[in-house]
């Protein structure tokens, strides 16, 4: 897939100084890394922050979530690549109202270290620290090793709920115990088509045959369960809601869905999706609140899909559909 | 002959040189299996260290804290991230003290191994940086003479690298292709030999 | 570019049942013929309505626009190719409110001879019709040929205004009016990189070299102005606004602009791009309004991009940041 | 021997009948610089027609009006529209008649020719069915005899077809490869022969 870009040192911090320039309601760079998006206005003293951070290459994830109803702050790494803790350190500053910091991310060696790390690095300046640890890639682990699965777009309902948490005033523990809450009842499944390129790698992250697909894929090219030739649209679904639903049983339940574009897909494609998903979802008396579609975590141009789906409580059901705003999603 | 702020100033500038020489090196290594970013963290760390070097403090756990914190700034990868925490362990240990005798140095090993075990939760016998730490550690323990200290440091850097050589990876991308990485040397202990190897003059 | 689909024959259909069954809320199936979405609501008596049609494959244009301050009804064809007339004709139908119809859509050969043919079958039902045809891409034919230009993006800055100008109750001529004056103040230009694949076709619709691009080239794969290898992305912003800004000055004017990606290029690759843009616009002493930077107006997985301007009056800039809804883009 | 219902009835099954013979013809056609979807644009539209013509009113307006429509519901093709054109045009000028003379053919086709220009903005010389239209009417323009004006009819279709070839397109998406298109044959008059052909008998 060809790319519009200049250097490829430079692909993120020149998207960031678009991306800032194009929101300034929403967004500002804060610190002197460059690195860390914080929410345009102030900190809300007394507010519980939420910050999150990982590899650039996947918007909305992760700094487009920052904003009223979602995130406090964002640290932005190198495409596909850990942002330091130094600036993740930065990123809980920002985020800081004096009620304490979520840190609230996915579930990837390189993140966990630095996050902790900025963890000790803020210690010293009197600022509680939490953690939740989004893990909910069926295919990249089997259920008895849950603890090892990555974190993919379940993200961004855990942001949703925490996030409604925090500005409703909860404080910390409840904040904390409710970002938990969402990341256990999220699974997500995904399966890929193409792949992407890292601008400074030049050249694709794998290869794939242009008749193959691979199910379980991870958003940065990790291997899945299969790779064959590529199916139909509704076997594709049928399979990722069978392999949903073996993990987590939802008969009865109230769920949300999203249906996600890792990129190339177009929307056109993720509806003949959603057709399948809404009718396993019936067929098991689910019933679906608020559904999502559309490109919500991503890893650039790679074609494929992913579903997650929540099983929700009152609770859950409240804070998913509170209002939030961003520039890329709107609730409420 | 005890290590004070002067031979911890030299060792640095032997490091950072030694990190140059290997820059592509490591690079190579890395992106066997994984993303090929050794040698930017390293030299990237190491490049932010020497430039403060006229400023190092004499205290010499300040001076490792500073040295951390270079590698917290320039780098989000795991090996940047795990030199840190190891500077950090041994930098708390010796707040406060000007020189170190060369009989500390196991110790100072370990606690940086067990520190870096507990950001990374890796095991031993992982094949990653751990268990040249490991390696290290023990093979100076009991020992009091700089010159043997050194030796005996290179000597188990070097040796661990064919005891783990064909084991499968265990960690981070490497070990999504575990069968590959039998046969290839650890990029963080590769990394950690040429770090022993400088520092050791 | 892989797809995700089933038999090609149902591609659209399918989209169309997934669309609605996921928005319930924004969009309901109208008429007989499966392919006329409507607003989920009731027509509003007295208001004007807005109707639009044209190939599918192009989301969220144009069955997407539908909703309160948008549009009211949309007639869809196969991918790529137009709807029926009387497929129109049943668009138009849904939006009637008594108080006549718009009819808004894009400067295309078989959709201009089906919504002519479409007003003469509600003729004879008292439907006043009015039309609004979208010509906005500068490539397609030089300015003394402007009535000859294809119509692209601009259409979302077209539904917008007009659809808040019949929301806000003006009668049929104003609302004709009004959105006859934003289609004359849109321009815009195109950058294709890769092709797309029409299901029905299954084979991309252009060739494109791996390290080429096409200057121009239009939606539906349409030769453009040069095709050569791709260029650094601040060169071909560059070149795009120095060719918006030949066609239509914009020296301290308040604009707003459109960067839009034609599907695969990821919003990554759109701020790096929108730098430039809203440095060019500084440079000539104009104010930015609300700018849109994502994927407003696409061809399924084609990558690049296209930037759209409009010049702004008081009028043109009330209407344009007046409140608006659909499952693909909110306003106010 | 005036045209009536019977003729009509007769003429569509014939008509119906040829277009699926030439279904991938006119397809193949098409593809070659549009959208390649004639064949399937015609079939339909003749099939639609065919599948109601018991119900064919005696009135030949009505009765035209309907197989318009069939065109407008069944295909959004700029063809189908023409034709949906073309026939309403007819259409309204046959309004309560239930029989039509061969000396008429002439004029119809000059009415179905204007309405379709009007609504398609092209001009006549562009190389589209307008052109075969054109060729019609004129060519039958002062016969009466029903033999004679079959004869006609079919020449001009097919003679014009010859006339155009190297012609560069001026309409649609073949406009774009106007060069390409010299020495092929419009796709829209080679459908028009295969109409006059299969009505001719
Ligand atoms: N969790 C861990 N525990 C111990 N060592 C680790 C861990 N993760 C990585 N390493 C070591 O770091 C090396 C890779 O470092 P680096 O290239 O910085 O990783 P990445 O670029 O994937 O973040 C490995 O060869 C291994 O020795
Ligand atoms: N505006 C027009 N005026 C006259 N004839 C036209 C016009 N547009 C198309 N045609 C005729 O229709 C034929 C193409 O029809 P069709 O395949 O239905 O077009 P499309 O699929 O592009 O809508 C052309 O060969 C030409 O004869
Ligand atoms: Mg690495
Ligand atoms: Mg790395
Ligand atoms: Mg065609
Ligand atoms: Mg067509």
């Amino acid at each position: 897939m060809k790319k519009i870009l200049n250097n490829p040192v430079d692909y993120v911090d020149e998207m960031l100084a678009g991306l800032t320039a194009a929101h300034p309601g929403f967004y500002r760079l804060h610190g002197e890394s460059g690195r860390v998006v914080a929410r345009a206005g102030a900190v809300r003293p007394g507010k519980v922050g939420i910050v999150t951070g990982g590899g650039s290459g996947h918007l909305p994830v992760f700094t487009g979530y920052v904003g009223p109803g979602l995130l406090d702050a964002c640290a932005i790494g190198d495409v596909f690549a850990s942002p330091s803790a130094e600036q993740m350190a930065d990123a809980i500053r920002a985020a800081n109202g004096g009620a304490g910091v979520l840190r609230l991310y996915g579930n990837y060696g390189g993140d966990l270290m630095n996050f902790d790390m900025a963890g000790d690095l803020v210690s010293f300046e009197d600022i509680d620290c939490t953690t939740v640890v989004l893990a909910d890639d069926i295919a990249s682990a089997p259920p008895e090793e849950a603890a090892k699965r990555r974190g993919v777009a379940g993200m961004v309902y855990a942001f949703k709920i925490a996030g409604a948490a925090a500005e409703a005033g909860q404080d910390l523990a409840a904040v904390t115990a409710v970002a938990q809450k969402a990341a256990d009842a999220c699974r997500s499944v995904g399966a890929a088509l193409s792949s992407c390129t890292v601008p400074q790698a030049g050249r694709p992250t794998f290869d794939i045959a242009e008749d193959e697909m691979e199910m379980g894929m991870g958003i940065h090219g990790e291997p899945g369960v299969w790779r064959d030739k590529l199916r139909p649209a509704d076997a594709i679904a049928h399979e990722m809601m069978d392999r949903l639903f073996a993990d987590m049983p939802v008969e009865g339940a109230r769920v949300s869905v999203l249906v996600n574009s890792l990129g190339a897909t177009p929307p056109e494609e993720l509806y003949i999706l959603y057709r399948v998903v809404k009718a396993r979802l019936d067929a098991v008396g689910a019933t679906v609140v608020m559904p999502l579609v559309g490109r919500y975590a991503t890893s650039m141009e790679m074609a494929g899909v992913s579903f997650t789906l929540i099983r929700l409580d009152d609770a859950l059901e409240a804070l998913l559909t509170a209002p939030c705003d961003c520039a890329f999603w709107r609730v409420g | 002959m005890s290590i004070d702020r002067a031979a911890m100033v030299a060792g640095i500038t032997r490091l950072t040189a030694e990190m140059e020489r290997q820059f592509d090196a490591l690079n190579a290594a890395d992106g066997a299996l994984g993303d090929g970013d050794l040698g930017v963290t390293m030299t990237r760390g190491m490049r932010a260290i020497s430039g403060g070097v006229e400023t190092l403090p004499d205290d010499l756990g300040m001076a490792l804290l500073t040295c951390a914190q270079a590698f917290t700034k320039s780098s989000g990868s795991s090996y940047g991230t795990l030199m840190a925490t190891g500077l950090m362990a041994m930098a708390k240990a010796l707040r406060g003290r000007t020189a170190v005798e060369a009989s500390e140095v196991s110790g100072l090993a370990a606690l940086a191994r067990d520190a870096m075990q507990a950001r990374g939760k890796a095991d031993l016998g992982g094949k990653t940086v751990l268990d040249s730490l490991d390696a290290v550690a023990r093979a100076t323990a009991g020992l009091g003479d700089p010159a043997a200290v050194r030796a005996a440091a290179v000597q188990a850097a070097r040796a661990v690298m064919d005891e783990f050589r064909d084991r499968p990876a265990t960690i981070g991308r490497a070990r999504i292709f575990a069968d590959k990485s039998r046969g290839m040397d650890d990029p963080g202990m590769l990394a950690m030999r040429g770090i022993v190897e400088a520092l050791a003059g």
